[in-house]
């Protein structure tokens, strides 16, 4: 069987990537990131961010809530320091780009015209920033214009990464098919907090985002809400810890696949995830990922 | 506690940690962050007090147990040739210190201060011994040595020395009050903060730096220059 | 300290109620219903209903789905052979219904017109069934239309539980408020749904609600939301399992909490939560619950 | 395992069932149920086959560990008086029937068929001999008595009485072809189906009858009238 998987103009060797936030920028692992589809970089703003004040992350029964608060160094000092250290990695790079309105979308596709970067995923849905991010996302108006601006400013492949905090994802997934997006990305964290014992927030930033397992569930019933009636491919994300898991999203309707909290568990839980998948496969004589994308609602 | 692997004993250095995952189960998620006590053979030594969920769990382990270790992690302590360096534990943060000060006493003079709130809460005093240093103790119930902080030998130590370097570890006020007191005297401080990946990889561990920005705990730390950022 | 707490034409003994659908009747242990603030009953629709196919419940960590699909004996019998039962409570009882149009809202409140009966909370967000339930929930519109409605019919005391799917639960608190609701209650479940090794759909009804405490952070971020920004109070509800959790959701702005899931895992959960929110009361020496509510927001 | 309380063991009657927090956890949140084995003085016995991590946790109770339990549950089982009773279990299927049996034995005539996979999937057999009675054994192997399903025993046996009863405890596929197998004869089958509380207040536990309409299992059940319920 053949593993790889073609998104916009990017070929992926298997259908499982690093996701945003949860693995740097690929450089500390070079041995997984080779070895997986790809990663997805921490998101990039254009200015340099300092990110949230401190606790940046919680732990409760199931997952945990962060609020990083996207820091970065900023475009130019990520095109200037981490860009170059890059091109060491073999593997595809999706660059997660978070602007504060359509103006820097643009100017941060623009900075980032390079080789190394095979795509962008518009993070049009973290949930830690003020403005932007899960606002955009929570639009549909608002998710066409960006993609759609954006998508005239680069042919490299265009990932939106959405939210299921109060919008239906699928109202936001068309808009970005409509936009012109290569893929849609479903689902970034929910929205969360957690008290300390005197009342007071327990995050820096009050609130944060949930991920990790009991985002599953959630996450999966997006995806197959949304996979069916789309004519692009979709990217699950949400709780997966094992190569099961995947298939699950893929079940559901998934093209590829993120990995996110498993990577602070077990920096190699991406690799482990596709080992998994790949073993999977073998043992079940899989011939096409066709037989497994979308495979529960053909069993229906 | 005792993890025995060779090649993580051959390649810790002081000042580094380990990440632990206690439990193979979903809950807890997340690692637990244990600085390396000290180092004999192909053993590593942790030693850690029991404060919640995760620390509990870890704590049921017996001998013979498999764990699922990640490390060494962290930034290896700035060890300092020919100064005065004075040592400064605080309760369970005498742990790190223990394999730090088996290197620093190599190669600079080392005097060592351990304090806590009682006679039985002095961890690691007889380990010091057997370096051939006996550490001065201090108790804030006056159980045991000095009747109140540590911190208060330390400073009269510092005093006594030509550019003296500080090195602690303990609970978060013991350290504010020790850099307030010793000042402008460099403190290098073993930092505590909630870590999510201990590799770097997502950024949960900021430490705000006084002059802006935030450094990762996990890759530029554990030992942080304490008068250069903000506890 | 008084714990008495008003709402509507109703003063519950304690701000702790058992959740509608994870508490039957109440009838099974009237010894934990007449100690806690009251009960909400297991929805009731016009019709009897057979609810979902099973299985009807799977776990995972932190938390359970099920699709028990509004199982019920319709408002005919409930009121001939359960309503007789419920006058051996000593409690509040609230009536949870759940009609499939707005004139069955109406049906069901004329219906019930009861002494024992001391008031309806208006489901809104039932993700188990096809029509009405969420999709209710999800429009701000409806969700005035039918308080309205409802209000006109009845005095007794009126909450509307909301749902945090895919939807702003700001918006129809609001929209609730202007219909004349005397508090709302936030959240019930959120969408998930789980597969089975073969990618078959492992709930018989397909989809379910999530529950349980990997709800909570969710459901804690929703009622802070709301609850400062309403005049009618907010109920909390999602992941409540021991009195501090309760507490959380009061620092958060809930007047009163619910507890579903718990229930499942220890039928005396709600009682067990109310007396230790009580010791707790009393261990901090509360001289009011002004002083808890919505202390977060003060504190930030 | 055995349970040690005495209210339970007094009250506790053939077909009910116990639901067991397995772990003071979170996670795996839901409790478990089992079913009555026997009881004896003030020991309640319980026999389980691990299938997944509820039942591997449970199995790690060592002699003296608190158990949270809840019970007991269910309807107890009917006793037919006088009647000619056939007990019928498939694999650990086995266990309620024990405790059945010793009830059914004092006022009906009772033969007991036990069958499993293999000779070594065989439970509880010496535990009937006990009884007083000699259980026909079936295996799919041949490893021990009939080669071949219980059913097929049992189905002889039902054809020589007359108006038999069927009491059954089995795997799904067990019970469905016994109750074709036997058909008019009625089957008192305990069945399984996942349970969130087992009190009665979540209605997770539907079980369908054939004219329309689902029970509570946990309330009705386990133990019902097959021929009346969709398997
Ligand atoms: C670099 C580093 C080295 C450490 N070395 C030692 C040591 O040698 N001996 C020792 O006893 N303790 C040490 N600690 C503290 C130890 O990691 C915490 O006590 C432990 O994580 C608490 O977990 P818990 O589940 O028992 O407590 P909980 O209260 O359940 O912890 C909940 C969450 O908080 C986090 N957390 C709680 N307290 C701390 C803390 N102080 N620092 C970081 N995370 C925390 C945990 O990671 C977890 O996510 C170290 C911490 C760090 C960051
Ligand atoms: C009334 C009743 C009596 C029972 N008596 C016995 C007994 O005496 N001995 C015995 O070995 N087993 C018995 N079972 C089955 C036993 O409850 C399950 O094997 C057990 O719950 C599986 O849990 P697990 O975590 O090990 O498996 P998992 O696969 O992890 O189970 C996951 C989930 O499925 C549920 N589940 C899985 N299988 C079953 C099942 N067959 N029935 C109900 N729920 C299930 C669990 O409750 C849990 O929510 C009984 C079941 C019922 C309903
Ligand atoms: C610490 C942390 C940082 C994250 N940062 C980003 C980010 O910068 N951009 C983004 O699009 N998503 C970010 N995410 C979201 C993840 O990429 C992922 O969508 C989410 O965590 C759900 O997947 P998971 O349950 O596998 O973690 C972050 C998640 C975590 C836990
Ligand atoms: C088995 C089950 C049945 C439920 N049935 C209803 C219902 O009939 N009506 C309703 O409004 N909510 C129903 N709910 C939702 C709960 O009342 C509650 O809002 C939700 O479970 C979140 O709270 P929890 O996490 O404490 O369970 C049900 C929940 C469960 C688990
Ligand atoms: S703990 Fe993840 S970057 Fe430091
Ligand atoms: S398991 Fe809850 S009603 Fe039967």
């Amino acid at each position: 069987m053949k593993y790889r998987i073609k998104i916009g103009r990017t070929v992926f060797a298997n259908p499982v990537l690093a996701a945003s936030g949860t693995f740097g920028f690929g450089l500390k692992f070079p041995g997984v990131a080779n070895r997986i589809g790809g990663i997805v970089t921490k998101g990039i703003t254009v200015e340099p961010r300092e990110g949230s004040p401190l606790p940046r992350i919680y732990e409760f029964p199931g997952g945990i809530l962060n609020s990083v608060g996207l820091e970065n160094p900023g475009v130019r000092r990520f095109r200037k320091e981490i860009l170059p250290e890059l091109r060491r990695l073999k593997c595809r790079v999706i660059v997660n780009i978070a602007g504060f309105s359509i103006d820097e979308f643009i100017e941060l596709v623009d900075g980032l015209d390079y080789k190394r970067v095979d795509g962008f995923e518009l993070n049009l849905s973290c949930p830690n920033v003020k403005n932007g991010g899960v606002t955009f996302g929570q639009s549909p108006r608002m998710v066409e214009r960006i993609t759609k601006a954006v998508r005239k400013s680069t042919n490299k492949t265009l990932i939106v990464k959405l939210t299921g905090n109060f919008i239906d994802p699928l109202k936001t997934a068309k808009a970005a098919e409509q936009g012109g997006a290569d893929a849609v990305c479903l689902i970034n964290t929910l929205f969360g907090m957690a008290l300390d014992e005197s009342g007071r927030h327990f995050l820096g930033g009050r609130t944060g985002g949930i991920s990790g397992p009991c985002l599953k569930p959630f996450a999966l019933f997006c995806v197959e809400r949304v996979a069916s009636k789309m004519t692009i491919p979709v990217i699950g994300c949400g709780g997966i810890m094992s190569g099961m898991d995947a298939i699950d999203f893929l079940s559901a309707g998934a093209t590829m696949v993120q990995v996110g909290t498993a990577s602070l568990v077990n920096p190699k839980a991406s690799l482990a995830v596709w080992q998994a998948l790949g073993d999977w496969c073998r043992r079940h004589e899989v011939k096409d990922w066709e037989d497994i994308v979308g495979r529960t609602k053909r069993q229906d | 506690m005792w993890i025995e692997q060779p090649i993580l004993a051959t390649h810790v250095k002081p000042g580094q940690f380990l990440n632990i995952k206690v439990s193979s189960e979903p809950d807890p998620l997340l690692r637990r962050p244990i600085s390396v006590a000290d180092v004999t053979g192909e053993k590593v030594r942790l030693v850690f007090r029991v404060v919640g969920r995760g620390t509990e769990l870890l704590s049921r382990n017996r001998a013979g147990d498999i764990v699922d270790v990640l490390g060494p992690l962290g930034k290896p302590a700035m060890i300092f040739r020919n100064r005065d360096i004075i040592v400064c534990g605080g309760g369970v943060g005498a742990a790190p210190l223990l394999y730090l000060t088996r290197y620093l006493d190599k190669c600079s003079r080392v005097e060592v201060f351990l304090g806590a709130r009682n006679r039985s809460q002095l961890i690691l005093v007889a380990d010091f011994r057997k370096l051939g240093i006996k550490p001065e103790i201090a108790t804030d119930d006056g159980s045991m040595g000095w009747h109140g902080p540590v911190t208060e030998p330390v400073f009269r130590a510092v005093q006594k020395k030509k550019r003296p370097i500080v090195m602690a570890c303990g609970p978060k006020p013991m350290l504010v009050d020790l850099v307030a007191k010793v000042d402008p005297v460099p403190v290098w401080g073993f930092v505590e903060q909630r870590m999510g990946c201990g590799v770097g990889i997502c950024y949960c561990c900021g430490l705000r730096r006084k002059n802006g920005g935030y450094i990762r705990l996990c890759q530029e730390g554990p030992v942080v220059l304490l008068n250069e950022v903000e506890l």
